[in-house]
Formats: structure tokens, C-alpha cells, sequence
């Protein structure tokens, strides 16, 4: 089976500041692929790329098996949603999705046919005869989405497609796409920020640091083995705890200057008991949990708990965690075992 | 912040052509006193030869002319706009004829065009039979041509207010359209041209208005309102003899009052033209 | 250089040619030798070269004084018809539709008056106000912008901004003026250039007016000069010549200048 | 004579730079002459210019003290009372009388016999001829006494191909019918020749014919018997005998351009041209009195200095006016070589006559005096002359018959003679 | 103490179409209040009512005890954060950030001093010297917020301002958000559509729909006693569970029309027991959490339950929730009790 999309040894640079600095990635034809990374990593100029907007200044980016690095951005068949949701000023809103398929030459009524499903699908379909200007933002949000998914092309790019919308929505037009990608089969490369979004939809996810990329697991490779102490403490949130590997918690082999890390999530608070020693310095109630943060050895902690379970503050608590939820990391930041 | 504009408007446009306009139902001729002798003037134009000729052939330069020059204007504003090499010289070198004073503009062309001697012509005989050779300053309807060809190298303002407009649309619609796979006469049908809608409108506007004038210098330098007599006689030139060489001012601001109506139904026409095209694309 | 921008650099040169091709020539022609017969055929490179057709054109056409008119004229009347064009054309951009359209109509009528309408009116208001003969006349168009249409162009441009951007000045609290001066005229540049370019040309060509208003040789602006020069004996044709490529030879370097402009902060 | 206080005076004038040089020249020496004297030059660069200041300048209330115009052009200000009577400041005036005059150029401006405006320059029309080309063909000069048959003879003599044969010019796409020309075109032309009515004219009225009906008061152009066989005489130089070039040309090479550059043997303008042949330096050439139907006619050029009825200054400008028609402002106005002095002693000194300056014959103007007449004094006569010529023009050019020529020219003028009365 | 935002009955509309139905929402002064409400519910048209960007139809708008309804923008001493940013495309980020204290004669130096810290509380001060063209996305926001807080006004009304941030950054700037609020003790109107920050960081939540709003209450009142079905579904993800009154889920008092909630994080599976019976019909792992879906009795029901404890797909299960966890809505939506 080709690859959907290929990446080798892509270099690309904003004037002098090089953005992008080497990248390898092959995503399998019908991936689902999640670009995370922090801001300012290179995942926009990533995406504009791979759709040619942005010329390499090194490395090859291929298409479905095809070399595309010297086609322009028409003739690579992708579709995108840009992060500032660029739509035509001048277009209706209905105009703005069927643009691709009008210039295709499609028939009216089938891009009628078709515009209106898409609308659908990331429920817009009230505001088709708008202007953009005359939208909200996530509306907006939304026609650039539906502009995306209108077509079917061999490759769809999103740069956060979703970070405007609601949580209702959001989980709703993720589903959607979710089971637009399964049903069409394309490869997809979606940018987000949204952890959660990230773990429920990605087939694989890829984190992008400083132009390079750290790492490409599935969301539960990602999750349970980061492969650098950076992955470890991007992905989750609350994030990850670091620790001195000669610090208060000790772990079987690890020495100063390794780092340990423990999710919020993987500490156990408990009275009394082995484990470490730590005074609640303050807690915020998310729905159910609570995160807890805790000192320890002068070192800060947070801990995720139910919320009904939550310690006072100032209260001495003993903190503990699995020996199977901790993660060691070496000097270099890499995960060592 | 309108004052200073408004004020303008009033003191140098507005009241003066009042004036001129009152003055096309007068008898007037710029030295006694003015006798108002009601639509006398308009019955006048209305069986005069010259004014029908020059009327016809304004009309027909401005519907030859105008589309012509607004059409190449925005060619070369396509062309032009993105910085290449080469690119400054011609932008520079288009502009340039606007700014050559009219007086001389028509004096080189007259050149020009010299039907034996001039450069267009012994271009032209390098290729086409000695028949078809156009007589520019002979014949009326070359002639007319003549006069339109001048016209077509004097669009720097149209090509400079296309051009600061067309670098002025915002790139990621071309981004958009280059992802969507618009080739590049989508483009500029479905993209720069709705976006750039609101300037060419106005352009065509001021265009068609302008029409009038820009036949004046030519007419008058070059073909001297013939040969034969009226084939280049435009409405201003009509309007200048009338008003400055024969003294008949009233009859002459009848004549401009004319032109004005009929400039104001043209441009109401294109108005229309232009808001059912808007309705399409708001922008 | 990719085969697209190739393809442009040739079509600008192909214009480069069409449209250069008839200053050449019009270079040329004054560099013959005054006094003899117009040549038959256009020659490019005139035998003998001669630029005497330079020397009497300034003499006879007191091109000097003319020259420094006209460019008083303009040092006044460019800057003074850009601001009154972008102020204009903001304010209309700010204000309602019910304020901005009569105003927007009545600047397209004002274009439609053609210019010789205006002039006998014109002159009874100048000498009611005692200003004939002087260049005050020549600088009074810039009240109107010099053309009613800059303001319109001004006002597309304002328009086009996007509305948030006024909106976070306004809640600065920056008065309108304020807000066109450090918002409204950077993000319009290359229309500021475009514009006092094109008023150059039109100020620096304007014909009608100084035939009217002015009286006295010392006053003559470049175009009326170049008219006398116009009426020389066909065999003294390379001094008219002459005097026409040093009046457009300013107008070369406005557009030079101008073309820094329309240049936007990022070229692309 | 004696200077009142002469003051500020504007004088409105046009002309080539070389002409206006010369005003400046009177300018200063005016100011020279006359202490606290401060003329005011106008400059406009041609007649058309110089009318548009005028109206534009009358009309806005502030009008030039003097103007100078030509009698053909100013009867349009006379009859709307623009123009200040000189008749009485001439009459009561020391300096200038009217007995220095040419009569022929003060009655051109006179309305009811009163003096007007006072000319300063007379010109008639005469025949300019390249004595090379005459030379080369062997064809013999023009001499006075000369008549129309003789003048076309010449033409058709000195109308030469490329080889120097005699050649025939024909223009056959603008003549349908018209004999296709046999040999090689010509590539100079015997004569050159405007279709103009001011052209036109001397020849009507050589030939005994009336161009309108009546001089004084004309009411339409009346081109009886002889002025139509004047008029199809002078068509039939291009259609009929080819001798003058065609339309094409002209436009490509006007006649006064043509004549320096050797291509035409003939050309009948006034003393205007002189200043431009002077210029030429391949051949010498000459002036002739015009060729004679019957008897001896040629037509006035003359312009004349106006007071204005609005001017603030009138003692002034008459003082100014003065001193330019006399001797000292007529010398230098006579040196420029562009007129024929309107002052009788003028025209005969060596400013005007020196024969170290072409043309030789010079003598020849003032010869031409007494033929002289002028075209009818009718305030619309602009706009007359501008009809009157496009139809001359297309009967030249495409050979119209003279009667229907004639009756065009009556048609399409009529209404404006009626305006002019 | 005066109230920092007074809303009385406001009404607007964009063109015909009304947008606000009548808001009446008094913030006290100090208080940051979080403004929820799914996409296109008039959000941001509320924020630039408040703002003076946006004429109000009918009503009364006060800040600080003033009425500034009939004052313009620049005189109610807000500043905002725009939804699309809004930066000035001719300036320098530094000058961006700076611009409103410039234009209010502020000293070059003072200016420099605050803006520096300005960006640096949002993590942007690298990039004091480019262009705003010349970031990316997250990188404009932040600019965007930077120049909201730069100035110390009486009201701060920022929509989305975190939407673009990765989660880490969102984490900290939000700590930031906060500790500025509490230190200037400005009131502050903060639109997200993000249900963590919301419930982390609001004083209090308004909830609004369609223009009107539905519950005002602090994070725990929404969270736990959610007024309508709708704040209960809208808050909350995975959204909370709905079953009819009348259903499996025997709740004492509830009857036929009512709708009984229960959110997923409530919900607790075990295989026997008391409770209800379900058919496990798939799941979600997001890192520690796995989303059950659930079948019973023909309804589909979502269970947030620890990863390693969930039950494989088609397993049949018991799913039980405490009585104080169950909410109920009569059949106009409000809550029953
Ligand atoms: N200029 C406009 N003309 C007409 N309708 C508009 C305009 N702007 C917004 N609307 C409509 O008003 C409603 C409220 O818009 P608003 O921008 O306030 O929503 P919002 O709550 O901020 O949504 P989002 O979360 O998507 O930004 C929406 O339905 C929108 O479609
Ligand atoms: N036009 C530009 N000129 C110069 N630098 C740029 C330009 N565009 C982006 N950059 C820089 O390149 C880097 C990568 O930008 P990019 O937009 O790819 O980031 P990103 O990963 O998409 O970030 P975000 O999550 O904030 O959108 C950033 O440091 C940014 O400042
Ligand atoms: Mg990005
Ligand atoms: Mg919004």
C-alpha cells in the first residue's frame, strides 16, 4: 500500500529563520494523523507545505505515491481548513463550500447536492445564504470546515479546525469527521491543540517541536510511553510531573540528573500510608475532579482526584503512585527503559 | 473631516456649474448682459449638424474606447502587480504617457501617426498591403481610430489605482483558490475580478465620464475636429469653439448640459449594470 | 526564476517596448539638429546628435521660471490634494450610508462637469477674490483633491480594512483623526503613492486653467510654456521636442519615487 | 510727443517665441521711452488661445487694457461693444495720424466709418517660389502681370516624378471615377495651395466674381458665374490638373514644411512665412504677386491693437499704441521680418525692404496694396470661415462640383450670416 | 460596592435578525466571569455591546456604577480581546501591544517597560519585532491578549483569547489571567468555549442561548445543580447522559415528559449488581479516561470511567450512579428539585 502522504528530509524557512528542520513522516494512505506540538512549532508552516503553499528548502513531499514537491497547489489534490479560517469575502456562504466543485465544473444541482451535506454535517446549513462578515466566529469556523470536507480529495489538512467551536459541538463535528475519514478512506492530517481531541481521534499522532519531530505513536504509545520527557510533559494536562531522578521518589535505577515523571492523573492521595509525603497548597474543581496541588520537598506537584474526594488545603497528605505510571528520563530527555 | 472637500465641491464644482448651467437657457455671450431666451439653445442643437456629429461621435468613442482602455488597463495591472524582474521599468513606462503634458502628447502623435512619414505607418508598411494602410489624418473613420489608438496609451490612472487595488486584496483568497484548483482564469473571474468589482466600477464610471475630455486635446491638436469637417469634432471641442472662439456661451453650456445628461444616463445604465453584478458578489 | 514569473518579466517587457516606444522616439526627435527639414523617416539615433534643441527650448520657452512654477504649484498642491483626497475619503468610510452616499453622488456628478463648463465661473470667483494672475488658481483644485475620484478611491481603500481594526481604536478612544492618521494612512500607502502621483500629473500638466488664469510670463506654468513652444516653425521641431521630454522628465521621477510606495511592507 | 502718465498697461498678444521676443523688445523699448511707463505683457501662444483669455477674461470682469487681433477675428468684440473706440483719441492725438496708414488697413477695422482699433501690420497674399527648382526644370519665373493659365502651366511644369519627369499627382481612392495614374507619383508639386476661403477669395474677385451678396452688409455667400469658374478653376488644381498635393500629402508634410524641403515649386501665403523660409539655407527663393484672372486681387491680412471697454487705463494703452505705430515701435515690429508694417513710411524703410534679407523682392507686398481687398466684415465670421473651409476642403480633395459647392457653402452659412447681423 | 458590569434588559440585533433577547447580568466589580454558550448564541455581539462597538436596540449598559450606554467605546475604559485578533497589520507586535498606551501619550520608555512585561505574561516576547503577518496562529493570540492587558481599564472583556494556545501554554496563561485579575482586581468578561478553563478559572459562569441567558451561577452551582437541561448538556465532556423520566432509570417523582441527567463521570460500571444493565458498545481511551458507550434499554449513555478498568466492547455491565448524582428536568427543561 503507497503512502498517503510521504515527508523526507523537508526543510522549509520563513526569510532566514529556518521553521522547519528536517522532516521525515509517512503517513499511511487513510491515516488519521494529529499534529501536536506547541505554539510556534512549524505545524501551520508544516501543513502549508505539504499543500505547496509554502515552497521546501529542502526534502521531497510525495502524495499517494506521487512526487508533488514541484506541483503547485492545485494539481496536489488536498483540501485545507487554514487556522485563521480563510473564506471568500465575496462569496455567500453556500458559494464559499461548492468553490472548489464550481471550478471543477460540476453541476449546479449536484453542488448544491453536495454543499448542502457538508453544511450539514458541521451544521451550518442555516446560514448558507450569509456572507461571511455577517457570521459568528464559529460559524465561520465551521463553513471553512464544510469548504474542506465538500470535496474528496486524496489528502485533507486542518489546522485546527475546531478550536472555535463549542465543547458540545466540537465532540460532535469530531464524530463527524471521524466517520467522514473512515467512510472516505482519504488521509487526513489534522493540527490541534485539544489533548483530548487529539487522544479520541487521531490514529497516530505525531508531536512537532521546534521544526522537528519528536515523536509519532499511536495516542496510546503517546500517552504511555512518551519517548522524550518534552512529549511526556506536552501531551495530558494538567501536565506531567518531573521530578529529580534522585529526588524524594525513588525509582528503582534512577539517578541524578534523570528526571521522573508522574501524571496527575497516576497519583493516588491517601491520609496515610507509604508513599510521599505532601501538603496541599491549593486545589481547582473541574466538574468532577479536582486538581490538587501539592509540595513536596519543595518540589510542586498536581494530582487529579474526584472532586469529592478532595483534601483540604494545607492538609498532609501522602501521595503514591504506581511504579508501572512512572517515567524515567535521562539527561538528554530521552525515556530511559 | 468631509469640510474641506465639501467646501471645494461647492466653491470650484458645484456653484460654477450652476452658473454655467443656468447660463444654457441665455443667450450669452461672454461680453453683454445675458438675455434669457428659455430652451432656444436646445431647439438650436437639436437641428444642428455639427452637434449631432459631435455627439454621435463621442458617443462612439466612448463606447469604443472606454471598455478597450479599462481592459488593458487591468491587463497590465494583472501583469504588473507582482514584483519580477522587469517589472518596475514597465510599470514606470506605462504610467509614463499620462504624464507627458496633453499639448505635447498630441504633437508627438501627430507625428505619429503621419500618415507617410510616421513611425506607425512605416511600421505597418513592413507587413500589410500599401491598401490597407490606414490613412490616420484623411480618413474620418481611421481617423476616429487615431484618435482612440492615442487614447489607449493614456491609462496610467486607470492602471495605477487597478494596480494599488489588485496589490491591496488579501492573499489567502489566492491561497484558498490555488488549494481549491481554480486555474488561473477562475481566478480571476471568481476571485480578483468580484473583489476588485467596487474599483472597476467606479473606473468605468469615471471613464465613460472622462470620455469626453480625453477627445478634447487630440481633436484639437491633432485632427483639428476633421478631416473631413465634424469626423473628429467631439462634444468638447464643439463646447470650446462654441464658448471661446464663437462666443456663444449660452449655446455652448447648452451643449455641456447635454453631455452631462447624457453622461448621467450612461452612468446610471453601467450603475445598474454594476449592482446587478454586486448583487452577486457582495463586497 | 520559475517559468511564471519569466512569463511576467517578458510580458513586462513586451509593454515596456509598447508603451516606451513612442517617448523614445519622442527622445530622439529632440536630439536633431534645430532648423532643418523634420526627417521623412524616424531615425533613433539622430545624425548629427545635437542638443542645442535643449539649449533654445529653455530660452525661448523660459523653461527655467516655468519649470520652478510649476514645481511650486505642485510642492503645494500634491500634498494639499492628498490629504483633502485621504481625509475625505475616510470620513466617508466612517460615517453612515445615509451621509457617505449623497456625498458619493455628488463627487461623481462633480467628475461628470466637464472642466471648460467650469472655467468663465471659475474666473469670476478668482478675481472677486482678487487672485488672477497669481498661482492660486493653479493650487485651488487641490481643495477638490484635484479629482473627485481620489476621494472615492480613498474611500474603497478605507473600506476595505477590516472593521475590527477600527473597532480596537475605538476603544482606545482616538479621534477620527487620530485613528486615520496612525491606522487608516499606513494601511493605505500604496494608494497614498498612486494618488499623489497621479495629482502630480494632473497639477503638473494642467493646461486650461493657467492658459486662463494666468497673465504674465514670469507666472507660466510648464505646459503653457511648452504651448508657445508648439507654435515654433515645423523645422524648429527638436526645440518643441525638447521641451516636451523636460516636462516629462519630472514626471519620471515622481513615478520612480512612487513606485517605493506601492510597495507593500512585504513584497510578494 | 508729449507723455501724459502712461502707467500700468496689460497687452494682450500672441505668437511664436520668436514673435514674442520681439513684443518684448517693444516692451522695453516702450518702457524706455516713456518714463513710469509699465507695459504688461499677455502672451498667448496662438489665435485661439489669445480669444479663449479674452472671452474668459471680459466675461470674469477683468479684461487686458489691449489686445491685438485680426480684422477677420474682431468683429465679433466690435459688435458686442468690447472694443473702446480709437477713432477719437486717433483724431485727437499729436503722436500718429491716419494719414500714415495704408487705408486699405484702417478701413478694415472701421464699422460706420469710425476707427476701431488701429492696425499694426497689412499683409496681402502673394506666391513664394523655390528659384532652384525653376531653375533646374527651366521653367520661367513668375513675373507680375502674370495670369491663371500661366500659373498652371508653371505648376504642371514643376510638378516632377522621382526621375524629374513630369508627373500628373492623382489621388485614386479619394476620386472614384478618377483616371488611375499612369507613371510613378510625383515627388514635387508645383504649387501648394490651402482650401481656405481667405484663398479662395483673391481669385473670386480677380475674376470679377462677389463672393457674398452684399460687402457692407453681407447677408450669404452669393458666388455668382465668374466666382463659380474661379471656384472650379481652383478645384480642377487638384483634381483635374494634379498639381498641388494630395490630402495625404498635406497631412503628412504640410506646404509650408514641403517648400523648405524642396518639394514644392510654388506656395501662395502671406507675409507670415517669410520668418520660417529665412531659415532656408539648400536654395533662394522669392516672392511673386498672385497670378490674375482678369484683373489684379489679393485678399488683407491685418491685425490690429484694440483698447478694451473695460480697461482701467485707456489713456495709457492709447499711449502705448502710439508709441508702437510709430516709427521706432513699428521698426522693431517691421525687423521681425513676420510683417508688412501697416504704416506707409515703415513699409518703404529698409526694416522692412532690406535686401540683404530674402525675399529680394519683397516690393512685391507693397505692390500688392492697391489689389488688396478684405473679406466681409461680419461678426460671425469665425465660425463662417470654419464651415466655409471644411466644404472647400472636401471640394478640393474630392472633387465637388463648384455649383454644388456654392450652394453648400451658401446653405450651411446662412443661418450664421443672419446671427452676424 | 457598585457593580463593575451592569446589563438592564438589553436587546440588539444585527440588521432584522435580533441577537440579544434581553440580557440582564449584573457582575460585581472584581469578579471574572465566564461567558459560555454554544457557537452563534450572540457571545461576542454581547461583549461588543458592552464594549460600544455595537449598538444596543434597547437597554442599559453600566460599568463601574456608570451608565455608558450612550458613550462611545473609547470613554467606557474597556479593552478587548477580539475573537479574529484584530492586530494592526503596519505595526510591530511591540507597537501593537503598546498602541493603546501610545496613543494615550504615554512615555516611550514606560511604554517599552510595560509592554515588555505585557508580553512576556503571555510568552510572546520573542517576537516583539516582527510583523503580526509574520507569526503564527498561537503567536497572534497571544499578542492579541498581551494588548488587551497591557492597559489597567475598568473592564476587560476578552472572547476566546486562548482558543489558539497548545494546552501547556493555555494551562499557564490562564494562572496568569487570573493572578493579573486578582492583583488589579479589574472585572473581567472572559468568552471560552472551553469547559476546563471555564470551570477553573470564573468566579461565576453565565451560561448563554439564542441571546438570552440561561443560568448564572459559580462553576459549582452550574456543574452540580444545572438550572435547565440545557446548561446540564451544554456543560460538561463528554455531555451529560439524558434519559427519559419514565425510563430505565427509576428516579422517585420523575414521570413521563421529565428527562432524568446523569453525567458520565457519574456513572460507575461494574459487572453485577444493582443498577441498570447495559451492553458495552464501545469505548475511547483519552489518556487515563476511557469513554464508555453504553446501550440500555435502547438509549445510548457515555461512561468517563478510569482506562484501565473499562470493559471490552460488547461486554454486558451494570451501571450504577448515586442518588445525589442524578438531575431532573421537567419537560420544559428546568430543573425539577
Ligand atoms: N454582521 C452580522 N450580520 C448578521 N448576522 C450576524 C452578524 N454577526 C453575527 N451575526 C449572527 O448573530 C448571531 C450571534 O453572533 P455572535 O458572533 O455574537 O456569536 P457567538 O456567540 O460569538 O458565536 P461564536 O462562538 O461562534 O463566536 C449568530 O447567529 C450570527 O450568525
Ligand atoms: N511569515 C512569517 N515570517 C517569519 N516567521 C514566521 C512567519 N510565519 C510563521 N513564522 C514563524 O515560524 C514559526 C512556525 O510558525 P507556524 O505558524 O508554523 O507555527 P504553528 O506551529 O502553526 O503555531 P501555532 O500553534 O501558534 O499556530 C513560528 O515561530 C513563527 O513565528
Ligand atoms: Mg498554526
Ligand atoms: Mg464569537
Amino acid at each position: 500500500m503507497t503512502a498517503g502522504l510521504e515527508l523526507v528530509g523537508v526543510h522549509a524557512a520563513h526569510g532566514k529563520a529556518e521553521v522547519l528542520r528536517g522532516i521525515d513522516l509517512t503517513v499511511p494512505k487513510g491515516e488519521l494523523l494529529v499534529l501536536l506540538g506547541p505554539s510556534g512549532a512549524g505545524k501551520s508552516t508544516l501543513l502549508r507545505v505539504i499543500a505547496g503553499l509554502h515552497p521546501v528548502s529542502a526534502g521531497r513531499v510525495g502524495i499517494d505515491g506521487r512526487d508533488v514537491t514541484a506541483l503547485s497547489p492545485g494539481q496536489r489534490d488536498v483540501s485545507m481548513v487554514f487556522q485563521a479560517f480563510a473564506l471568500f469575502p465575496h462569496l455567500s456562504v453556500a458559494d464559499n463550500i461548492g468553490f472548489g466543485l464550481q471550478v471543477r465544473g460540476m453541476g449546479k444541482r449536484e453542488v448544491r447536492r453536495r454543499t448542502e451535506a457538508a453544511a450539514a454535517m458541521v451544521g451550518c446549513e442555516k446560514v448558507l445564504d450569509r456572507r461571511p462578515e455577517e457570521l459568528s466566529g464559529g460559524e465561520r469556523q465551521r463553513v471553512a470546515l464544510a469548504r474542506a470536507l465538500v470535496r474528496e480529495p486524496a489528502l485533507f489538512l486542518l489546522d485546527e479546525p475546531l478550536s472555535n467551536l463549542d465543547a458540545e459541538l466540537r465532540v460532535r463535528t469530531r464524530t463527524e469527521l471521524r466517520s467522514l475519514h473512515d467512510r472516505v478512506g482519504a488521509t487526513m492530517v489534522h493540527v490541534t491543540h485539544d489533548q483530548t481531541e487529539a487522544l479520541a481521534i487521531g490514529d497516530r499522532i505525531a508531536v512537532l517541536r521546534d521544526g522537528r519531530i519528536e515523536q509519532v505513536g499511536t495516542p496510546d504509545e503517546i500517552w504511555r510511553r512518551p519517548a522524550t520527557a518534552f512529549v511526556a510533559g506536552f501531551v495530558g494536562s494538567p501536565a506531567m510531573n518531573f521530578l529529580p531522578g534522585d529526588g524524594p521518589w525513588q525509582v528503582p535505577g534512577a539517578i541524578a540528573g534523570q528526571q521522573v515523571g508522574v501524571r496527575p492523573e497516576s497519583l493516588r492521595l491517601d491520609t496515610s500510608g507509604d508513599g510521599l509525603a505532601a501538603t496541599v497548597t491549593g486545589a481547582e474543581v473541574i466538574g468532577e475532579d479536582a486538581w490538587v496541588r501539592l509540595r513536596v520537598d519543595g518540589h510542586a506537584l498536581v494530582a487529579r482526584v474526584p472532586a469529592t474526594t478532595r483534601p483540604t488545603e494545607g492538609a498532609q497528605v501522602v501521595a503514591r503512585a504506581d511504579a508501572a505510571d512512572l517515567h524515567v528520563f535521562d539527561t538528554d530527555g530521552n525515556r530511559v527503559g | 473631516m468631509l469640510a474641506p472637500f465639501l467646501v471645494g465641491l461647492a466653491a470650484l464644482v458645484v456653484g460654477p456649474a450652476l452658473v454655467t448651467f443656468a447660463l444654457a437657457f441665455a443667450d450669452y455671450d461672454l461680453i453683454e448682459t445675458v438675455r434669457w431666451i428659455g430652451f432656444a439653445n436646445f431647439v438650436e442643437l437639436a437641428s444642428s449638424t455639427a452637434f449631432h456629429e459631435a455627439l454621435r461621435n463621442s458617443l462612439g468613442f466612448a463606447a469604443v474606447a472606454v471598455p478597450l482602455r479599462l481592459l488593458i488597463a487591468l491587463g497590465l495591472a494583472l501583469l504588473l502587480h507582482r514584483r519580477v524582474a522587469g517589472v518596475g521599468a514597465a510599470r514606470t513606462t506605462v504610467t509614463l504617457p499620462s504624464a507627458v503634458p496633453e499639448v505635447a502628447y498630441g504633437l508627438l502623435w501627430l507625428w505619429l501617426l503621419n500618415p507617410m512619414y510616421g513611425p506607425v505607418n512605416q511600421f505597418l508598411r513592413m507587413f500589410a498591403e500599401p491598401v490597407s494602410i490606414p490613412n490616420w489624418l484623411t480618413d474620418p473613420a481611421d481617423a476616429r481610430a487615431g484618435i482612440v489608438l492615442m487614447s489607449l496609451f493614456t491609462i496610467g490612472e486607470t492602471f495605477v489605482v487597478l494596480l494599488i487595488t489588485r496589490r491591496a486584496l488579501p492573499p489567502h483568497v489566492y491561497e484558498l483558490a490555488a488549494i481549491e484548483g481554480a486555474t488561473g482564469f477562475q481566478v480571476f473571474r471568481r476571485v480578483t475580478l468580484p473583489l476588485m468589482a467596487p474599483v472597476l466600477g467606479l473606473l468605468l464610471l469615471r471613464d465613460t465620464i472622462l470620455s469626453f475630455q480625453f477627445s478634447f486635446v487630440p481633436a484639437l491638436v491633432v485632427t483639428d475636429g476633421g478631416p473631413p469637417p465634424y469626423a473628429t469634432t467631439y462634444l468638447p471641442l464643439f463646447v470650446y469653439r462654441n464658448a471661446f472662439e464663437y462666443l456663444r456661451y449660452g449655446y455652448a453650456a447648452a451643449a455641456t448640459l447635454v453631455m452631462l445628461v447624457c453622461t448621467g444616463l450612461a452612468v446610471f445604465l453601467q450603475w445598474r449594470l454594476i449592482r446587478r453584478y454586486r448583487s452577486r458578489y457582495e463586497w | 526564476m520559475s517559468t511564471k514569473s519569466l512569463g511576467r518579466t517578458l510580458g513586462a517587457v513586451a509593454v515596456t517596448l509598447v508603451f516606451g516606444a513612442s517617448l523614445v522616439l519622442l527622445l530622439s526627435g529632440s536630439l536633431h539638429e534645430p532648423g532643418g527639414p523634420p526627417p521623412l523617416t524616424p531615425d533613433l539615433v539622430p545624425d548629427p546628435l545635437s542638443t542645442k534643441g535643449y539649449a533654445e527650448a529653455t530660452e525661448l520657452g523660459a523653461l527655467a521660471r516655468a519649470t520652478l512654477n510649476s514645481v511650486l504649484v505642485c510642492v503645494i498642491a500634491v500634498p494639499l490634494s492628498v490629504l483633502v483626497a485621504a481625509t475625505a475619503g475616510f470620513a466617508l468610510s466612517q460615517v453612515s450610508s445615509r451621509v457617505a452616499r449623497p456625498v458619493i453622488a455628488l463627487s461623481l456628478v462633480a467628475l461628470m462637469v466637464p472642466a471648460i463648463s467650469l472655467l468663465v465661473p471659475r474666473f469670476a470667483l478668482f478675481r472677486v477674490l482678487d487672485v488672477t494672475g497669481t498661482l492660486t488658481p493653479l493650487v485651488a483644485p487641490a481643495l477638490i483633491a484635484t479629482s473627485p475620484l481620489y476621494p472615492l478611491v480613498y474611500y474603497l481603500a478605507f473600506r476595505a480594512i477590516p472593521g475590527e481594526l477600527y473597532d480596537a481604536c475605538r476603544l482606545e478612544d482616538m479621534s477620527p483623526l487620530r485613528v486615520w492618521w496612525r491606522v487608516g494612512m499606513p494601511l493605505v500607502r500604496p494608494v497614498t503613492a498612486g494618488v499623489a502621483a497621479l495629482t502630480f500629473v494632473l497639477t503638473w500638466s494642467n493646461f486650461l486653467d493657467p492658459l486662463v488664469f494666468l497673465y504674465e510670463r514670469d507666472t507660466f506654468t510648464l505646459p503653457l510654456a511648452l504651448r508657445s513652444l508648439a507654435t515654433l516653425d515645423p523645422s524648429d521641431f527638436p526645440v518643441f521636442l525638447a521641451g516636451a521630454v523636460l516636462a516629462t522628465a519630472p514626471a519620471l521621477l515622481v513615478f520612480a519615487l512612487a513606485q517605493r510606495g506601492l510597495r507593500l511592507r512585504k513584497d510578494r | 510727443g508729449d507723455a501724459g502718465p502712461a502707467g500700468t498697461v496689460s497687452l494682450l498678444v500672441f505668437g511664436d517665441p520668436h514673435e514674442l521676443a520681439a513684443y518684448r523688445k517693444l516692451e522695453a523699448a516702450y518702457e524706455n521711452a516713456v518714463p513710469g511707463a509699465d507695459l504688461r505683457l499677455i502672451e498667448a501662444s496662438d489665435r485661439k488661445d489669445l480669444i479663449t483669455r479674452l472671452s474668459t477674461s471680459i466675461a470674469g470682469g477683468k479684461p487686458p487694457d489691449l489686445f491685438l487681433m485680426n480684422y477677420r477675428f474682431y468683429g465679433q468684440f466690435a459688435k458686442r461693444n468690447a472694443i473702446e473706440p480709437a477713432h477719437d483719441l486717433l483724431e485727437r492725438s499729436t503722436a500718429i495720424h491716419a494719414r500714415d496708414f495704408y487705408p486699405q488697413a484702417l478701413s478694415a477695422f472701421q464699422v460706420d466709418g469710425r476707427q476701431l482699433c488701429m492696425p499694426q501690420n497689412m499683409s496681402s497674399l502673394v506666391v513664394y517660389y523655390n528659384k532652384a527648382l525653376f531653375a533646374k526644370h527651366g521653367v520661367a519665373e513668375p513675373k507680375a502681370g502674370w495670369g491663371w493659365p500661366d500659373m498652371v502651366a508653371t505648376a504642371a511644369a514643376l510638378t516632377r516624378d522621382a526621375n524629374g519627369d513630369v508627373a500628373k499627382g492623382a489621388d485614386p481612392d479619394a476620386m472614384p471615377g478618377a483616371p488611375v495614374p499612369t507613371g510613378p507619383p510625383p515627388v514635387s508639386y508645383g504649387l501648394g495651395l490651402s482650401p481656405e476661403i481667405i484663398r479662395l477669395a483673391p481669385f473670386i474677385w480677380s475674376n470679377g466674381g462677389t463672393l457674398v451678396d452684399d460687402d457692407k452688409r453681407p447677408t450669404r455667400f452669393a458666388l455668382d458665374e465668374p466666382a463659380i469658374e474661379a471656384l472650379s478653376e481652383f478645384i480642377d488644381l487638384r483634381g483635374k490638373h494634379g498639381v498641388v498635393p494630395t490630402d495625404q500629402e498635406k497631412e503628412s508634410q504640410d506646404d509650408e514644411a514641403r517648400f523648405a524641403a524642396g518639394g514644392l515649386g510654388m506656395l501662395m501665403s502671406s507675409r507670415r512665412s517669410t520668418t520660417t523660409f529665412r531659415k532656408i539655407t539648400g536654395f533662394e527663393w522669392d516672392v511673386a504677386p498672385l497670378p490674375a484672372h482678369r484683373t489684379q486681387a489679393t485678399v488683407l491680412h491685418s491685425d490690429a491693437y484694440c483698447l478694451t471697454k473695460g480697461s482701467a487705463n485707456k489713456a495709457g494703452a492709447w499711449r502705448f499704441v502710439e508709441f508702437a505705430l510709430g516709427k521706432e515701435g513699428a521698426t522693431i515690429m517691421a525687423e521681425t521680418g513676420r510683417t508688412v508694417p501697416s504704416t506707409v513710411e515703415v513699409s518703404r524703410s529698409p526694416a522692412f525692404l532690406d535686401p540683404a534679407k530674402p525675399p529680394r523682392n519683397a516690393q512685391v507686398f507693397l505692390d500688392s496694396i492697391p489689389a488688396i481687398r478684405a473679406t466681409p466684415a461680419v461678426s460671425t465670421w469665425p465660425e463662417i470661415e470654419d464651415v466655409a473651409n471644411g466644404i472647400l476642403e472636401n471640394a478640393l480633395y474630392y472633387g465637388h462640383q463648384p455649383r454644388e459647392v456654392a450652394r453648400q457653402l451658401d446653405e450651411q452659412t446662412r443661418s450664421l450670416f443672419e446671427r452676424g447681423r
